[in-house]
C-alpha cells in the first residue's frame, strides 16, 4: 500500500516537477518540491474560499461582509461547497504526498513535551531529532485532516438535507462549525508560525529553498539527511564565525 | 374616540404625501380634522351638558365654532372666508340659525354646519346621546342613528361569521350602518344592469358605485383591498374620481366636507 | 382587527439594529384554528393557492383524503387528516389545517445565516424574503414543524406567510376569509387566545373532551397560529403537531451560546500570536 | 326541510343520518356547529361510513347502509318505553288517539293485512281509521291478534281521498320531503290502483274512504288506537334486534337513544331536537319508510314544527326542490297535483278523486287545504292552454297524458332497453353516469333512434357510443343519432332556484353563454316551436294540444324567464275580489295574483303552480327580495327572497305552540295566539287558519285530512304499511332477522332485462357497497374543472383496514369491486374510518365508492383513470313510493387488480 | 350661502380653474382625473349551482354596457349578505370561476351520425330542424289515444324528457307545458335519483 502511495507521489511529484523549477542559492536546500508548492497553494486557495465563503453564512457579523466578495448570499451558498470540494481534493495529494515526513515518532512525543521551551524561543536551535516535520507541525497537519474528514462528512447532509435528513444534518451543522473552529485556529497558528513567527519559512513555501541556517535551526534531523552534515557542529561554526552572536541571556534579561 | 379623529388625520397626512394633486386638498382636509377634533374634545369633555336637543346644547357647541370660522377666515378658499367672515359679524345669533338649519334641514352645501355638526353628532354617537330635535324621516339609505345621509359606503369582509358586507358611513355623526350591496343607496334601484361600480387601477380600493336610474353615485372603500384605509379620508383622497364621475353626469349622493 | 404597515421586529442573521424598531407598536395577531369544528372542506387551501397565484399541480391518490402528503413549496395550507384511534375504541378523524405556526421564536429565523432572509414583524408574522434566501436551507432544519420548503429549481424556501401582504393592508389572511365553518378566525394574539381557552372550556364542560387545550407552545414562545384541540395533551395525533416543538439544540445552544464565542476563541488566536510575535519575537534562523 | 337551514342553530340535539352535510353541503354545515357553539347542541351521527360530519359530532354510531328503520324504530321503542314523548302533542295534533278498524293487522310476520302475494299488491281497505267520535279504552283485543287471518274484503286498491300528511308526506316523496309533496306519487301511484311495472289498473267501485268522523281515544289506552299500535309495532326493535340488524353494539345504542331523547326527559317540551338527512336514506327500497320512521319519532317527541326542529331533507343539488314542485317526474303537475289516470273520464272525476275529504273527530276541526284542489287544476290547465281552455271543454283536461302505471327513472331505461323508446331528450342529466346498472343505459341508448343531449361539457351520456370497450365494430352497429348543443350555464341563465329550504332565489344573468351556445329555455322552446310548425304544416296525430298550448311570450323562441315566472305565480283573467272577505282591493285581469287563496275555479285564474302564488305579485318579484332584517333573531329572514307556501319558514309552526295557543319555549318564539286581535301572529307566516281559535282545536297539520300528524298512515298513502317495518336491501348479507320468511319489501319487484342481475350472499357477493360523494367534487360536473381536479386527482374505493389486510392489500394498489352487474377498478383507501361489523352474528365489511369519475373529464381524458363508472355497479330495484332506485346498499365482492 | 352644485360642475366643465362647490381648487386633481384609466364593473347577484345550501354568490362582470361589450368575468365572490353562507364559499364554490370560464365547455352543436365514431359540426337551424322532426315521427309512431280498455289516455311513450339539477324553475315549467302537451309520460329529472 505504502509502495503504490510512494511510486503515485513519485509520478505526480516528477510530473509537476517538470512544469516547474526550484532554483537553489548558494547555502540553501530545496525543501518544497513544485508539487508540494503547487499543492499547498492550492490547498491553501480553496482553503481561503471556503474560509470566507464559510464565514459569511457562519456568522451574521461576517455575513454582509464577506458575502459581497461571492456576489451575494445566493452565490456565496452555491459556491462554498464546491470550494470546499476543492479544498479537500487537493488536501487528499497533500495528505498522500507527505504521509511519510507527517509520520507521527517517538521523537515528536519528545519534542511536544518540550514544547515550551519551543513557544519561548529558549534555545536558538531545535533539539536533534526534529526532522522534516517537527511535532507542532504534525500535529496541525493531522488536525486538518480531522477536520476536513469532518467537513466533508457533515457538509454532504448539509449540501442535500432532503437525502440525509434532519438529525444528521442537525449534527452536521455542529461538527462543521466546530471544525471550522479547529482549522480557523490552526490557520492562524499556521500564518504566523509561517511567517512572522520563523523568518526564512514563507520563502520554503514560495522559492521552494530555506538557508542552511534555517535548517539546521528549525530541522536538524532533516539537515542532518538532507546535507550528510552534523546540523550542531555547523551552527557552531557558523555561530563563531559570526562577528556578533546571539545573546540569549540578554533576552532572558529583558524578561 | 378620540383616536378616531386622530386616526382620520393621520392617515389625511400619510395621504397627502403620497399624491401630489391631492395633497392640498387634504392639507385642508387635515387642518379640517383638526379643528373638528378639538370640537370634538371640547364637547366630549363636557357631554354631562349635552342633551341630545341641539337646541338645548347650543351654548355648548357654539363655543366650537369661532375657532373654525377664524381659522378658515384666515386660511379657507376666498369664497368660504368670506362667509366665515360675514358670520363672525353676524355673532352668536348668525351662528346659531347656521347650526339649527344644518341640524333640521341637513345639506351637504352648508360647509359650516355640516363641519361643526359631525363633530357634535360624532360626539352624541359615542356618549349614546341620541338626538332629539332632528326629525328626519327614517329610511334603509339614512342613519339609522342621525337621519343622516351616508358620505361613503364600505365594503369590508366578515371577521367571522356575523359580519361582513357593506356598511354605509353617515355624512354626519360619522357612524356606518350595514347596508346591502347591489342597492342604490339613493333610490334604491336593485335591477343589477342600473348599478355597477367604476374602478381605476390607480385607486385600487375606491369604487364609485353609480345608478344609472337615478344617476346618482357614492364611492366605496373596500376594506377587503386596503383594510387600513380610513373610509371617509380616503374618500376625499379620491377625488379623481369624484370629477371622473361628474364629467359622466352623475351627480353624488352627499359632497364631502370640501365640496366635493 | 390588527391594521397598519408591518414592522420588523427581527430579521435573520442581521447585526446592528432593526429599522424602524420601535417607531409604532403594534399588536400581536393571530390565527385561531377551531379543529373540532373543521370539516376539512379545503376551501382554505382554494383560497390559499388563489390569493397567492400558485400554479395547479398534479396531485395522486396517496391512500388519503388529504390533497398532498405535506405542504410544498407552492402549497401552503394542507389540511392533515389523521385517524386516530381512541382509548375507548371510538375513532376520531381529525382534520388539522397546517400551515406555518408563525412561532414567536421562529427556529427558522434563528436558523438562518442569511441576512434579511427570514424577519420577524411586530405583529408576530414570520416571513420569509425570497430575494435574501440564499437556499442553504438550515431553516428546514431549524423549524419544529416541518413548514419551510424548497424549490430545486429557484433554490430558495417558501413557506405561508400569513398573508403578510394581506395583514399588511388591514385584511385577514385568505384562508380566513374562505371557512364556511367559521373554524378560522383572525385577530389579535390575546382575542383569539381568550376565543380559543373559551372554547377549550366549552369542550371540557358540555362535549366529554376532558383533555380539550388550546395549542400555543410556550416552547417556542407561543405561536400566531393556535389550535383547539380535542385532546391538548396528545397533539402528535394531529398529523405530527409536536407537543413539544423545540428549535433543535443544535440551533438553541450552538447558535446563540457556543457559536459567538466559539468563534472568539478562535479569533483569540491572532492577538496570541501577535503577542507572541511581540514578547518572545521571531525565532530567526541561527545565528 | 320542513325548517331551514339557519333555523338549526335553533336546535338542542341533532341526528344526522342517511346524509353528510359537512361534506356536501359545507355552508349549510356552519348551522349545526353554530348549534353546537352556542348552544352546546348536541350532534348524533350515524352513517356506514365515518364521515366528515361524524368528525364533528358528539356521538357517531356506524350503521349497516339500509338498515335504519331498524335503528329508528328502536328509538321510537326507547323513547316510549322511557316515557320521553310529547304527550299533548301527541293528543293533540296527531293521529295517536284514533281509532283503527278492526281487521287490522300488524306485520309480525312482515305483512299487513291485506296482502295479495299473487300481485305482490296489499289491499289496503283495513289499513283506515274507525268511525265513532270519542271512545274510552274497551278492553278489546289488540289488532294485531284481532286482525289474524283477516283479509280486506274490497279487492280494489282505491284511490287515497287524501295526499299525504305532513309527516308522511316528507316520506312519500323522500325527495320533496314535504307534506305538500304527499301529493305526489303517493296521489299518483294511489291513482295507478297502486300498480308497478305491469300492474293492474284498479277496479272500478267504491273505492274506501276515510270515514268523517274518527273514533279517538284521548287517554291513548284504547287497544286499537294508533299510539299502543305504534307501542306494540315497535316493541319487536329490542336494542338487541337493533344490535342483529344494524350491526351497532347494544351498549352504543342505548348510549344513542338516551341522548337523543333527552331532550324530552319528563315529557318537558322546551327543548327540540332536529334530524336531518340526504339521499342516504332515500335511495333504498324502502327509502321513504326510512324517512316516515324518521317523521314518526319526531312527532312522538313534539319536534315538527317547531324552530331547531323538523325533519330535514337536504337536497343533493340547486334545484332538486324546484324541479319536484315544478313536476320534473312523471307522477305530478306541478304543485303536487296528481297525474290525471285513464278512469278520470273527466275533469270532475279527476278532482273529486284527487281531493281530500276531511276526516278527524266530529269536536275538532280540520282545515283539509287540499279541498281547495279543484282550484288549483283549473288553473294551471289555464295556464297551460289559455284561451283552449274552458269549461265547456272540461278545461281542456282531455289534453293531458292520463297513466297508470310506472315511467319513473328507471323504468325509462328498462323501456328503452326494451325497445320501446325511439327518442331521448337529456338536458343537464347524465344518465349513463346517474344508471344504477349504468352499462344498461349504455345499451338502451344503443337501441333509441336519437338522443339529444343539452350539456355544457362533454359528457359519458352523449358518447355513449364510444363508451370505454365499444369496439370500432360495435360502434359502427350503433344506429343512434346523437345531437349534442351546447347549453347554457349557470351564470348565463336567470330563473330561480329553490333551496333545500323551500326558498325560491332568484338569480341574474351575468355572461352570455359561450361561443355559439344557446339558453336551455331557448333551444327547449326552439324545438317545441318547430314540432308545433310541423304539425300547423303536416297535421299529426292529436295535434290540439300542442296547437294550443299558450305560449305567450313576447319572443317565442326567446321565452323571457321574468315572464314565465309570471306565469307560474298566476294572474288574474277577470276582476277578482278578495276571497277571504278582508277587503284587499281587487284584482284587475292581467294582473299578478297576490297568493294561492285568490285562486278560482271558474276559469277567471291561470296558474303555473299553486305552491308558488304569491312569488311574483303585483308588488314584484318576490324572489328577488334581499330584505336582511331577522327581528327575531331565529333565522327567519322573512324579507329574503320567497319560500313556498305563502312565505313560511317553518312548516307546521302552529305546533309550535302548545294547545292554548302559547309556545312550547318562550325563547324561541315562532308564532302565536293573539287573544287581543283574535289571531295568530308572529315573527313567522302562521301555517295555519289564522284566525282559528285555540279552543276550535284546529289540527296545525293543514295538508291531511285529518288536520293532525299521521304517525299512521292510513289507506294507500305507502305501498308497504301504515307504519313503516324493517326489511332488507334487495341485495343484504342475512335474511331479515325480524321475519325470515319476508326478508325484502313485500311489494317491490326486481327488473326482468337479462342486464338485471342480482347478488347474493351465497354467490360470493358478501360486502355491503354503498357509493356517496365528496367534499371536493360536485357529481359528474367538477371533474372538468382543474382546482376541483388537483385537491382529489382519482377515483377510490373506502375499504375497512381488516378486509385489507386479509386481502393482503395496502392502501394505494388497484382493487377491482364486483358486482352482480359488473366491476368497478380504482385505487384502494385503506381506512379505520369503515369497521368491520356484526350483522346477526356474522361478520360483515361494508365498502364504499365515491361517484365522481367517469370516462369524460380532465383525469379521465388524462388516462390517470380506469374509465369506469362507479354506477355499473348500482342495481335497478326501486322504492316502490318514490321510484328512487337502490344505490346505497349492494352486495359486491373484491379482489386485487 | 348655498352654493349650487351646478357652479362647481359648469366650472370644471368650462376647463380652467375648477373649484369644488366650497371654493377649494381642484385644478390639478382635474387633469389628474382626465388620465384615468376607469372601467366599468356589473355585480350579478347569482346562486351557487352545485348544492342544495344555495349560497348567495356575486359575479363581478368586466365590460362597458353602454358600449355593448361582452362582459368579462373577473371576479366570483361569497354574497356577504346572503343569510345563510353569509359571504363564505366551499371548495367547489370557491372555484366556481373556473366552471364559467372553462375551456372544456361545448360551444357548437355538434351531431353523431348512425354508425359514426365522431363527431360533426352542425348548424343551430339544421340541428333544430332534425330535432322537431325525430320528435314528431316518433309522437306520430308511437301515440296511443285510447288504451285497450278504451279510455282515453292521449299519451305518447315513444319518447323521454331527462331534466337536470340545475335547471331553473321556470325551464322546468316550461318542460311540463311542452312535454305534457306532447303527451310525453316518461318525464323525469334528476329529482327522482
Amino acid at each position: 500500500m505504502n509502495g503504490a502511495i510512494e511510486r503515485f507521489d513519485d509520478r505526480a511529484r516528477r510530473r509537476v516537477g517538470a512544469y516547474g523549477r526550484t532554483m537553489v542559492r548558494e547555502n540553501e536546500l530545496v525543501r518544497h518540491p513544485v508539487y508540494t508548492r503547487v499543492l499547498h497553494w492550492s490547498v491553501a486557495i480553496f482553503f481561503i474560499l471556503a474560509l470566507l465563503s464559510g464565514f459569511a453564512i457562519y456568522s451574521p457579523w461576517l455575513y454582509r461582509a464577506l458575502t459581497p466578495l461571492f456576489g451575494g448570499g445566493p452565490t456565496t451558498r452555491l459556491l462554498h461547497p464546491w470550494f470546499s470540494l476543492g479544498f479537500v481534493i487537493f488536501f487528499a495529494f497533500q495528505i498522500l504526498n507527505w504521509l511519510e515526513p507527517m509520520t507521527w515518532t517517538s521523537d515528536d512525543r519528545r519534542w511536544m513535551k518540550q514544547v515550551k521551551s519551543y513557544v519561548t524561543n529558549k534555545e536558538p536551535v531545535e533539539p536533534e531529532y526534529v526532522d522534516f516535520f517537527n511535532g507542532g507541525q504534525k500535529l496541525y497537519f493531522w488536525a486538518i485532516v480531522a477536520s476536513a474528514v469532518v467537513f466533508l462528512l457533515s457538509g454532504f447532509p448539509m449540501w442535500f438535507p432532503k437525502t440525509f435528513g434532519r438529525i444528521t444534518v442537525d449534527i452536521g451543522y455542529v461538527l462543521h462549525d466546530i471544525a471550522a473552529l479547529v482549522m480557523l485556529v490552526g490557520f492562524i497558528v499556521h500564518l504566523y508560525e509561517g511567517t512572522g513567527a520563523q523568518p526564512g519559512t514563507f520563502q520554503a513555501m514560495t522559492r521552494g529553498t530555506v538557508e542552511r541556517r534555517w535548517a539546521w535551526t528549525h530541522h536538524p534531523a532533516w539537515y542532518r539527511r538532507a546535507t550528510g552534515r552534523d546540523p550542531r557542529t555547523d551552527y557552531e561554526q557558523a555561530r563563531q564565525r559570526s562577528s556578533r552572536p546571539p545573546d540569549p541571556t540578554a533576552r532572558t534579561d529583558l524578561k | 374616540m378620540r383616536d378616531s379623529w386622530q386616526k382620520r388625520i393621520d392617515r389625511a397626512s400619510e395621504l397627502a404625501a403620497r399624491d401630489e394633486a391631492v395633497r392640498p386638498l387634504l392639507d385642508a382636509y387635515g387642518r379640517l380634522l383638526v379643528l373638528q377634533r378639538d370640537c370634538y374634545a371640547s364637547l366630549h369633555a363636557h357631554s354631562a351638558r349635552l342633551s341630545g336637543a341641539l337646541e338645548r346644547d347650543l351654548a355648548t357647541v357654539r363655543a366650537c365654532v369661532p375657532r373654525i370660522l377664524n381659522e378658515i377666515a384666515r386660511t379657507g378658499p376666498p369664497r368660504l372666508a368670506e362667509q366665515a367672515r360675514q358670520m363672525i359679524d353676524g355673532g352668536e345669533s348668525a351662528i346659531d340659525s347656521m347650526l339649527l338649519m344644518g341640524w333640521r334641514t341637513p345639506s351637504d352645501e352648508h360647509f359650516f354646519a355640516k363641519a361643526v355638526l359631525q363633530s357634535y353628532a360624532n360626539c352624541l354617537a359615542t356618549d349614546g346621546l341620541h338626538p332629539i330635535d332632528r326629525d328626519l324621516p327614517r329610511a334603509d339609505n339614512v342613519c339609522p342613528f342621525c337621519g343622516g345621509a351616508p358620505q361613503v359606503s364600505i365594503l369590508h369582509h366578515a371577521a367571522d361569521t356575523d359580519g361582513g358586507g357593506r356598511e354605509l358611513l353617515c355624512a354626519t355623526c360619522l357612524t356606518t350602518w350595514p347596508f346591502r350591496r347591489l342597492l342604490c343607496a339613493r333610490c334604491g334601484e336593485e335591477d343589477e344592469r342600473q348599478l355597477g361600480y367604476f374602478h381605476s387601477p390607480a385607486y385600487d380600493h375606491l369604487r364609485v358605485d353609480a345608478c344609472d336610474t337615478c344617476k346618482h353615485y357614492l364611492k366605496s372603500v373596500d376594506l377587503t383591498r386596503l383594510g387600513r384605509a380610513v373610509p371617509i379620508v380616503d374618500e376625499v383622497a379620491g377625488a379623481p374620481l369624484d370629477l371622473w364621475a361628474r364629467e359622466r353626469g352623475y351627480e353624488k349622493i352627499e359632497l364631502n366636507l370640501l365640496g366635493l | 382587527m390588527p391594521s397598519g404597515t408591518l414592522q420588523i421586529k427581527a430579521i435573520s442573521a442581521h447585526s446592528g439594529p432593526i429599522p424602524g424598531q420601535g417607531v409604532q407598536r403594534e399588536e400581536d395577531v393571530c390565527k385561531y384554528i377551531d379543529v373540532t369544528t373543521c370539516i376539512g372542506c379545503k376551501a382554505c387551501e382554494v383560497a390559499c393557492v388563489e390569493w397567492n397565484d400558485m400554479p395547479f399541480q398534479q396531485t395522486t391518490f396517496d391512500n388519503t383524503y388529504q390533497t398532498m402528503p405535506a405542504t410544498a413549496w407552492n402549497y401552503w395550507n394542507l389540511i392533515k387528516f389523521n385517524e386516530h384511534q381512541r382509548d375507548d375504541g371510538s375513532l376520531m378523524w381529525l382534520m388539522r389545517k397546517d400551515q406555518c405556526m408563525h412561532c414567536e421564536d421562529p427556529g427558522c429565523l434563528r436558523a438562518c445565516p442569511a441576512d434579511g432572509a427570514i424577519v420577524q414583524y411586530t405583529n408576530g408574522i414570520v416571513d420569509f424574503q425570497q430575494e435574501n434566501c440564499i437556499g442553504c436551507q438550515y431553516c428546514v432544519s431549524g423549524c419544529p414543524f416541518d413548514i419551510p420548503k424548497f424549490n430545486s429549481s429557484t433554490k430558495k424556501v417558501y413557506k405561508c406567510t400569513l398573508c403578510s401582504d394581506r395583514v399588511g393592508q388591514g385584511l385577514e389572511p385568505a384562508c380566513i376569509k374562505a371557512c364556511p365553518t367559521g373554524c378560522l378566525k383572525f385577530g389579535t394574539k390575546t382575542d383569539m387566545r381568550a376565543l380559543a381557552d373559551a372554547r377549550a372550556q366549552q369542550l371540557r364542560e358540555h362535549s366529554g373532551f376532558a383533555n380539550a387545550g388550546v395549542y400555543d407552545p410556550p416552547s417556542v414562545g407561543g405561536t400566531h397560529v393556535i389550535y383547539v384541540l380535542h385532546d391538548a395533551t396528545k397533539p402528535e395525533q394531529y398529523g405530527g403537531l409536536p407537543a413539544n416543538p423545540v428549535i433543535p439544540p443544535t440551533y438553541t445552544i450552538w447558535k446563540r451560546a457556543a457559536k459567538p464565542i466559539g468563534l472568539l476563541l478562535a479569533l483569540l488566536a491572532a492577538p496570541v500570536a501577535f503577542f507572541h510575535y511581540v514578547m518572545e519575537g521571531p525565532k530567526e534562523p541561527a545565528p | 326541510m320542513t325548517n331551514g337551514w339557519i333555523d338549526i342553530k335553533n336546535t338542542d340535539m341533532m341526528l344526522i343520518m342517511g346524509g353528510n352535510p359537512a361534506e356536501n353541503h359545507p355552508c349549510g354545515f356552519k348551522w349545526p356547529i353554530e348549534a353546537k357553539l352556542h348552544r352546546n347542541a348536541k350532534m348524533i351521527v350515524v352513517d356506514p361510513r365515518f364521515t366528515r360530519t361524524a368528525a364533528n359530532a358528539d356521538l357517531f354510531l356506524q350503521i349497516r347502509a339500509g338498515s335504519d328503520i331498524a335503528f329508528l324504530g328502536g328509538l321510537i321503542n326507547y323513547a316510549i318505553a322511557q316515557n320521553r314523548i310529547a304527550h299533548d302533542y301527541l293528543v293533540n295534533y296527531t293521529n295517536a288517539s284514533f281509532i283503527v278498524q278492526e281487521g287490522f293487522k300488524l306485520p309480525e310476520d312482515g305483512l299487513y293485512s291485506g296482502f295479495d302475494p299473487s300481485t305482490q299488491i296489499y289491499n289496503k281497505s283495513t289499513w283506515n281509521y274507525e268511525a265513532g267520535g270519542r271512545v274510552s279504552a274497551a278492553p278489546v283485543a289488540a289488532a294485531g291478534d284481532t286482525a289474524k287471518g283477516g283479509g280486506g274484503t274490497s279487492q280494489a286498491d282505491a284511490p287515497a281521498p287524501s295526499g299525504g300528511a305532513p309527516p308522511s308526506a316528507k316520506s312519500s316523496q323522500p325527495r320533496t320531503g314535504l307534506g305538500y309533496a304527499a301529493q305526489g306519487p303517493g296521489g299518483a301511484k294511489a291513482g295507478a290502483g297502486g300498480s308497478h311495472p305491469g300492474g293492474q289498473a284498479a277496479a272500478a267501485g267504491a273505492p274506501p274512504s276515510l270515514p268523517p268522523n274518527v273514533a279517538y281515544d284521548p287517554s291513548l289506552q284504547h287497544p286499537r288506537c294508533v299510539f299502543q299500535l305504534l307501542k306494540q309495532q315497535y316493541s319487536r326493535y329490542t336494542p338487541e334486534m337493533v344490535e342483529r340488524i344494524t350491526g351497532i353494539p347494544k351498549d352504543q345504542f342505548l348510549k344513542a337513544a338516551d341522548l337523543f331523547t333527552s331532550v324530552r326527559i319528563n315529557g318537558d317540551m322546551k327543548k327540540v331536537s332536529t334530524i336531518i338527512y340526504a339521499v342516504g336514506w332515500t335511495q333504498h327500497t324502502f327509502g321513504t319508510q326510512i324517512i316516515r320512521t324518521a317523521a314518526m319519532l319526531q312527532l312522538l317527541l313534539g319536534n315538527v314544527g317547531r324552530a331547531g326542529g323538523g325533519v330535514n331533507a337536504l337536497r343533493g343539488h340547486s334545484n332538486i326542490q324546484g324541479a319536484t314542485d315544478l313536476a320534473g317526474v312523471f307522477d305530478i303537475l306541478p304543485g303536487y297535483l296528481k297525474m290525471p289516470n285513464p278512469d278520470d273520464g273527466d275533469f270532475a272525476t279527476y278532482v273529486k278523486r284527487i281531493t281530500p275529504t276531511a276526516s278527524n273527530p266530529a269536536e275538532w276541526q280540520s282545515y283539509n287545504y287540499w279541498s281547495n284542489t279543484s282550484k288549483f287544476a283549473v288553473s294551471f290547465l289555464k295556464a297551460m292552454y289559455g284561451d283552449a281552455a274552458k269549461k265547456e271543454n272540461d278545461w281542456a283536461f282531455s289534453y293531458l297524458p292520463k297513466i297508470d302505471r310506472n315511467y319513473a327513472w328507471a323504468q325509462i331505461w328498462d323501456d328503452m332497453y326494451a325497445g320501446r323508446i325511439k327518442g331521448l331528450l337529456a338536458f343537464g342529466m347524465n344518465g349513463v353516469q346517474i344508471g344504477p346498472n349504468s352499462r344498461k343505459n349504455i345499451d338502451a341508448l344503443k337501441k333509441a333512434d336519437w338522443l339529444v343531449v343539452g350539456e355544457i361539457y362533454p359528457d359519458e351520456t352523449s358518447e355513449f357510443w364510444r363508451a370505454p370497450g365499444t369496439s370500432a365494430d360495435e360502434m359502427k352497429k350503433i344506429q343512434t343519432t346523437v345531437y349534442r348543443l351546447p347549453c347554457a350555464g349557470f351564470a348565463e341563465k336567470d330563473g330561480t332556484f329553490v333551496n333545500s329550504a323551500r326558498w325560491l332565489q332568484w338569480k341574474n344573468v351575468a355572461v352570455p353563454p359561450p361561443g355559439d351556445a344557446r339558453l336551455d329555455q331557448d333551444i327547449l322552446a326552439q324545438i317545441f316551436l318547430k314540432v308545433r310548425e310541423l304539425y300547423q304544416k303536416e297535421g299529426g296525430k292529436f295535434p290540439d294540444p300542442i296547437l294550443n298550448v299558450r305560449w305567450p311570450y313576447t319572443q317565442p323562441d326567446h321565452p323571457a324567464l321574468a315572464e314565465v315566472a309570471r306565469e307560474i305565480n298566476g294572474q288574474a283573467l277577470a276582476e277578482i275580489t278578495d276571497p277571504t272577505g278582508q277587503g284587499a282591493p281587487s284584482i284587475k285581469a292581467g294582473q299578478q295574483i297576490p297568493g294561492f287563496a285568490w285562486l278560482k275555479d271558474d276559469g277567471t285564474t291561470l296558474c303555473g303552480n299553486w305552491l308558488y302564488s304569491g312569488s311574483w305579485t303585483e308588488a314584484g318579484n318576490q324572489m328577488a327580495r334581499r330584505g336582511t332584517d331577522d327581528p327575531s333573531g331565529l333565522g327567519i329572514y322573512p324579507n329574503w327572497a320567497w319560500s313556498w307556501p305563502a312565505n313560511r319558514r317553518v312548516m307546521y309552526n302552529r305546533a309550535s305552540c302548545d294547545p292554548s295557543g302559547k309556545p312550547w319555549d318562550a325563547t324561541r318564539r315562532q308564532i302565536w295566539w293573539n287573544e287581543g286581535s283574535g289571531k295568530w301572529v308572529g315573527n313567522d307566516v302562521p301555517d295555519f287558519k289564522v284566525d282559528s281559535k285555540p279552543s276550535d282545536h284546529m289540527g296545525p297539520f293543514i295538508m291531511n285530512p285529518e288536520g293532525v300528524g299521521r304517525l299512521f298512515a292510513p289507506l294507500s298513502a305507502f305501498a308497504e304499511g301504515p307504519f313503516p317495518e324493517h326489511y332488507e336491501p334487495i341485495e343484504s348479507p342475512i335474511t331479515n332477522p325480524l321475519h325470515p320468511a319476508q326478508s325484502n319489501n313485500p311489494v317491490v319487484r326486481k327488473m326482468k332485462s337479462p342486464l338485471d342481475k342480482y347478488g347474493e350472499p351465497a354467490g360470493g357477493f358478501n360486502i355491503v357497497c354503498t357509493t356517496y360523494r365528496l367534499t371536493e367534487h360536485y357529481h359528474y360536473w367538477t371533474k372538468n374543472n382543474p382546482m376541483n381536479v388537483q385537491l382529489v386527482p382519482e377515483p377510490f374505493v373506502e375499504i375497512p383496514v381488516e378486509l385489507a389486510d386479509d386481502m393482503g392489500l395496502k392502501g394505494g394498489e388497484r382493487i377491482k369491486v364486483t358486482s352482480a352487474r359488473a366491476s368497478y377498478v380504482a385505487k384502494a383507501m385503506v381506512t379505520r374510518r369503515i369497521k368491520p361489523m356484526m350483522i346477526d352474528g356474522k361478520k360483515t365489511y361494508q365498502i364504499g365508492i365515491p361517484i365522481h369519475w367517469g370516462y369524460r373529464g380532465i383525469a379521465e381524458d388524462a388516462g390517470r383513470t380506469s374509465l369506469d363508472s362507479a354506477n355499473l355497479l348500482s342495481p335497478t330495484v326501486i322504492d316502490p313510493n318514490a321510484y328512487t332506485p337502490e344505490f346505497k346498499g349492494f352486495l359486491v365482492k373484491l379482489e386485487k387488480a | 350661502m348655498a352654493i349650487s352644485r351646478r357652479t362647481f360642475l359648469q366650472r370644471s366643465l368650462a376647463g380652467g380653474a375648477a373649484i369644488t362647490a366650497f371654493g377649494f381648487d381642484v385644478t390639478p386633481i382635474y387633469a389628474q382625473a382626465k388620465s384615468l384609466k376607469i372601467s366599468r364593473t356589473t355585480e350579478t347577484r347569482s346562486t351557487c349551482p352545485y348544492c342544495s345550501v344555495s349560497c348567495g354568490i356575486i359575479i363581478h362582470t368586466l365590460g362597458d354596457k353602454a358600449k355593448n361589450a361582452i362582459p368579462q368575468v373577473v371576479h366570483v365572490e361569497g354574497d356577504p349578505d346572503h343569510p345563510i353562507n353569509r359571504g363564505t364559499l366551499c371548495p367547489k364554490g370557491a372555484s366556481l370561476e373556473q366552471d364559467i370560464l372553462n375551456e372544456r365547455r361545448l360551444l357548437n352543436p355538434q351531431v353523431r351520425r348512425p354508425g359514426a365514431d365522431r363527431w360533426e359540426d352542425i348548424g343551430w337551424d339544421q340541428a333544430i330542424d332534425e330535432i322537431g322532426r325525430w320528435v314528431k315521427k316518433t309522437r306520430d309512431a308511437t301515440f296511443v289515444e285510447k288504451d285497450p280498455r278504451g279510455r282515453t289516455v292521449n299519451r305518447c311513450e315513444g319518447l323521454a324528457w331527462n331534466g337536470g339539477c340545475t335547471d331553473t324553475n321556470e325551464f322546468n315549467y316550461l318542460v311540463v307545458k311542452t312535454m305534457r302537451s306532447l303527451g310525453v309520460c316518461y318525464l323525469e329529472n334528476q329529482a327522482r335519483v
